[in-house]
């Protein structure tokens, strides 16, 4: 596939693409709030319409879709600001899956396509390019032996298992029931209200049938699943843009100031246009990080960028719909509050702005100094 | 200049002063120091706002040095503090970590009530405001009003031995902690809509007034919405001429802007940006520390710029334009810290809340605390630059000023 | 993949291109690598404008291959390229170091004459255009009128067997060298300023026409007045219907909107920034480093931006906001890139012009070409955010679209 | 000195003060352009007014005044445009001489204060923190043996003395003659215009008598004049950002566009009120750089603040001029954009932003590791 056909989505991406809108466009603010970080009505429709399939190959279940379909999804979940782990499951720890060979990686990818098995990626992908050391395995016959920590896990109580990498001697992908002895899953909250955990393995053995995934190939899987992190979380973010203008403009063609529509004062009216301007830029970017998961063998310089762009545009977007709502923005009543935490949630996933670049400074440096 | 710090330093302040200030910061510097308790002082230097019981017991102790409203002069029961020392003061408030003090009592209605109050009504009020007894909050935003002071609709009826008042206030900071309440209300219809605004003050305890939270978007509790349903107002509440309640106003706001640009916690930010890079290895991330120096130098320009426009006095053409000047670049740094030890976080600034602040007993060798108060203080921050009138309004402040050749 | 560019390697573009995209491209950069002589080459990477007789030159080869007119279909003489080609094309011109060819001639009258012209017109002008042996000026705008070309003066008096024109334009771009001028004048008085003007092609060897130099804030003339006293131009020198003028200028400033981005100049100008970086020893300074990879996404962002609006054809909802969008970050782009380069340069950007060039055999092991070229060019790309529509011009179409719902 | 007594001007202060304002406002911007670097005439005048010797003693002829004054010509000097080497003559290489005892540097200061002798400072001060290495010296008996290149000096056809820095084994001052043999200096010109040249030295041979100083007294000296540089160059900045924001506001006032004046869009008046916040901060920064100069010991880091703050500002303030002048901005003929390549000169001189900054970022990488 190029990337022209990429943008000319296919009959079956505009039928996702719809059917999501539809959907989503349903969910009422009050209900999000209603539901505490986790609906699980709302995450059985999402099973039942086959969306945490939709990487899941046909024989798992699944709808055997691509990137370019999953992060209409993620878009879609962004606009109406669900917590659910839609991206941790479906796309991350099942796009894990899709390229991991082997009964137990293909029994999994089905649980969760089913709505059965709701995962969390553990170690890699959710946040991108995390500077914190995976925990260490090492092997005991033919399982394996793990201790360590991960601090930030998209988890909640509906969560039964965890995809985590391994690093130390054994580095590779298991996993890791919700009731292992010797892990503990200690859950908090993040900024956008959703759930996060932290874990902490104190020798927990992984037997030989839950080892998905070792050296090489384990690593291709997990390169796949951090591309597809980087495009979902910036499709979720373009999501979450969108509407955050979409707020803001109804906002400002709603309230009035100094006897006027506060959408007729042409410096209100600037905010408004820098804020489409960023969103279109980052649409771009994050057509071009789900491009790259199929399209582009080695995408890691270009999701980069992609998750570097995307991530201004989140904090501008944010920061400026805030400001452009005045007091009622500092509200947690309004809505619009809730998308700008979420941004700030999708930037600390994506690494953050000064993080994506870090990884290129340094190529140019090297470049230049050459 | 064997009082100043070593060439080189961080605080260039001492550099600029006289010895008589110098004196005075020493002092401030060392009871401060020991007025602040240690738990106060981290949960202020993690961006946490105080509590009530903090902030009264801190304003008893400085009620012992005389020092709760040091822009009173000795006339009014204050210090009788320079517009210098009273900057220096500020300066040594935040490097202590002492809980923020609210303005609206010392700040705010004490200036209004000394100046265009009746004996009785000082009598009355003044000394729960010198003591921190009195806990005072501020009734002029209106819903829909937003930085549109003018357009209020909150009315008080004239009813000969009272005013009755009916109406809706927003944005009321602190009500939920506070005693009083000063506003303004609409008493007569004027030809411009700035006029007919009386300036009343009045206590929170009078049946029909209700307080009802806004919970902000750091998911915390400091506004309120605050209702008046047929509330009495002795005559007595009325502060100085009826309909005179609009030039109070901007006599307060005036006071008001020249205490905002906040240069005190914005060095202890980038204290805090220097804690964060060691325990997250920045120290070779050549854009960060690039990006530290020039908020530094900013915040240096800042300090210049408050004394300068402090020591020209009221009198200087850069009285009209200073309030707007460093509102508007104070607002700008503010967010940029904050903006800045949010993202040095990493991912960690995804958490939040009283699960995650357990959860951990340190991340990078920082308290959680160190996270979840950043990434609250960068949420709260956002109204640096719409409170107190919005960035496009002293925008149109200054322009006026440029282009009208006119305030 | 075989032939894109290996993974890590600046170039994406080939990665979102199919094969016979990528073959093209092979074509057009081996054909352009031949036809730009090295110095023009090099002055073009400098930042210098390309002279009359190097423009000609190079037009003449490019009409060796039918590729004067990169947007013209096959049935006006083009070569009859997808707007992904001419992107690609676009590309590879500017990397090539070939002369920014004028777009007067080729992207606006041109596709006036044919969509809008007569069969004679046709015959006389077009291939002058298809040639290259034709140079091109517009007359649009006027003093005081910048942005708002509706409020034009220039009068065009229809006079029987021809219309009597008087008046003036300004900001004509190479009139110096132009031998044909395309305008808008007033014939009619319409009910709205937009009606009532029409368009002309006129020689400008017509008598009364009178081209004045205006010299820029780069000390360069490539910007002229031109004042029209009792101008004759014959009746075949309208264009289309009477009165229709300013429909034909939008139809021509929306042709003109898609070619500006520049992308491919801003690929030169980052190869330009690592060896400066490389010549002045950046390569520790990890502020400009950072910089620098900021502003290649920015980069790539706007190709793919580009891409995304040119495949999803005219009638897509972004063909009325993508060309704004894309004028405002080129605008911001371009200027980032110059400014980045001319701080680069350090202290010896303080220099310039004709003595400067001959004082020094190079700087930095740099040409002194490359500093004056530089500054030259950071100082007239100030206009990118001016003509063709200021950036707040643009801001305000986009805001019309967000918040009134209409183009 | 404190601060505060350095802000409230004295007497003196405020007489150069509005002397200068009278004078340089009755200088037409057609008399500037005419002079084409440098008037012989108004060279004349500023020696007339002792302003050639703000910085040297009574006893060489000079007022005996200090950084704050002289800061108040340099403004003069920017708001009116003019070319002529005030800065680099009066306040730097004056400068430098006032900390240097010896017959040498009384006779050359009196001769500048007189404006018999035109001098221009080689290696130091303009620009400030050049990257260029120094012309080096080794001793010759008592005299001095020097090669080198000094790349840029302002120096016009007028200047007659170099004041140059020397590195190598004899690093010091000297006192280098324009017509010394072995000297060459080529001419070119500043991008607003100036006169600047090109020094090549092959063995210029320097008598006893002609070095100025060496060693630690040399280097104070040298350490007082960059002060005065960084001082005098942010001045300039503010007296021509002051001058391009009244430009900026009358021809908003006069021009009209769909049917409005300019000075009733929003947006244009929000540009500038922000070009007003950047100049008001570079005042402040130019106040203390001066009050450095003289009060305050070790002023270094300060005086890297004041440039980084004053170049960004001048930055935006060029930028924005010529933006909210639309198209009339891009013209020679209006005089905006002589003050925007001023402003770019002066940002130059002030070794950039990014240059200003690049001390303190190193020593704050070493306090962040430590």
């Amino acid at each position: 596939m190029t990337f022209l056909e990429h943008l000319n989505q296919s009959d079956e991406a505009r039928m996702i693409r719809d059917t999501a809108a539809r959907w989503a466009g349903g969910i009422a603010d009050e209900a999000v709030r209603a539901s505490k970080g986790f609906s699980a009505d709302r995450w059985a429709e999402m099973a039942d319409m086959g969306w945490l399939g939709i990487l899941a190959g046909e024989d798992q279940g699944g709808l055997g879709m691509g990137a370019a379909e999953a992060a209409i999804l993620a878009g879609a979940m962004g606009g109406a600001k669900l917590p659910e782990p839609f991206i941790a499951s479906a796309l991350v720890a099942a796009g894990a899956l899709t390229r991991l060979p082997g009964a137990a990686a293909e029994v999994l990818l089905a649980d969760i396509a089913a709505g059965q098995t709701i995962a969390a990626p553990a170690g890699f992908g959710l946040p991108c390019d995390s500077d914190a050391p995976c925990p260490t395995a090492s092997a005991d016959g033919d399982a394996l032996v793990i201790s360590g920590e991960v601090t930030l896990c998209e988890a909640g109580p509906a969560t039964g298992v965890f995809l985590l990498r391994t690093g130390g001697a054994e580095t590779g992908l298991v996993r890791l029931d919700r009731d292992a002895p010797g892990l503990v899953v200690t859950p908090y909250r993040a900024v956008d209200g959703r759930h996060l955990a932290r874990l902490v393995l104190v020798q927990v053995r992984v037997p030989a049938e839950a080892i998905l995934g070792r050296g090489a190939g384990a690593e291709a899987a997990l390169a796949h699943a951090e591309a597809l992190a980087v495009a979902a979380l910036c499709a979720d973010a373009v999501g979450t843009m969108d509407r955050a203008l979409a707020l803001t403009a109804t906002y400002l063609n709603e309230r009035e100031q100094f006897g006027r529509k506060l959408a007729s004062f042409q410096s209100l009216r600037h905010l408004t246009a820098d804020m489409m301007v960023e969103i279109e830029f980052a649409r771009s970017m994050a057509d071009l990080a789900a491009f790259g998961c199929d399209g582009i063998e080695a995408p890691g310089e270009l999701l980069d960028r992609a998750r570097a762009r995307v991530c201004r545009a989140a904090k501008l977007v944010g920061e400026t719909s805030i400001q452009l709502h005045g007091g009622m923005g500092m509200t947690d009543e309004m809505a619009i509050g809730h998308y700008f935490r979420r941004l700030i949630f999708l930037q600390a996933m994506l690494g953050q702005e000064a993080g994506a670049l870090r990884r290129r400074a340094r190529a140019l440096a090297a470049e230049v100094a050459a | 200049m064997k009082d100043g710090p070593k060439p080189g330093q961080a605080d260039h302040i001492d550099l600029l002063l006289d010895d008589d200030l110098r004196a005075f910061r020493r002092d401030v510097r060392a009871f401060l120091g020991a007025a602040v308790p240690p738990e106060t002082r981290e949960r202020v230097d993690n961006g946490y706002a105080a509590t009530k019981p903090e902030i009264v017991a801190f304003l008893k102790i400085l009620a012992t040095r005389g020092w709760v409203a040091p822009g009173w002069s000795r006339e009014h029961g204050g210090p009788g503090w320079t517009q210098l020392q009273r900057f220096v003061f500020n300066l040594e408030l935040a490097r202590s970590g002492a809980p923020t003090v609210p303005p609206f009592g010392t700040s705010m209605v004490g200036p209004v009530l000394y100046t265009f109050g009746s004996a009785e009504q000082k009598a009355r009020y003044l000394p729960g405001i010198l003591s921190g007894e009195d806990f005072w909050c501020q009734g002029f935003s209106e819903p829909g009003a937003g930085s549109d002071l003018a357009s209020l609709r909150t009315r008080a009826e004239d009813r000969g031995d009272h005013y009755l008042l009916n109406g809706q206030k927003i944005w009321t900071s602190k009500a939920q902690y506070a005693d009083r309440i000063f506003l303004l209300a609409r008493t007569d219809e004027g030809e411009r809509k700035q006029h007919g605004i009386s300036f009343f003050v009045l206590d929170m305890e009078t049946p029909g007034i209700e307080v009802k939270p806004i919970i902000s978007i750091d998911m915390n509790h400091s506004l309120n919405e605050v209702f008046f349903t047929d509330v009495k107002i002795p005559r007595d509440g009325l502060v100085g001429e009826r309909g005179k309640g609009w030039d109070y106003a901007k006599f307060l706001l005036g006071n008001e802007r020249t205490g905002i640009t906040n240069v005190g916690r914005c060095r202890n930010q980038i204290e805090r940006l220097k804690r964060l890079a060691r325990a997250r290895g920045l120290g070779s991330d050549g854009a960060f520390l690039t990006e530290l120096a020039r908020v530094e130098a900013d915040l240096t320009a800042m300090e210049i710029t408050e004394i300068r426009l402090l020591s020209a006095g009221p009198g200087a053409p850069s009285a009209l334009t200073g309030p707007s000047i460093l509102k508007l670049q104070s607002a700008q740094i503010q967010q940029t810290l904050q903006a800045m030890i949010v993202t040095a976080l990493g991912p960690m600034a995804a958490a939040r809340g009283g699960e995650f602040l357990s959860a951990f007993e340190d991340l990078d060798g920082l308290p959680p605390g160190f996270f979840d108060g950043a990434v609250g203080e960068y949420l709260f921050g956002r109204a640096a630059s719409i409170y107190g009138g919005t960035n496009q309004i002293q925008r149109d402040i200054l322009a006026k000023m440029a282009l009208d050749g006119r305030a």
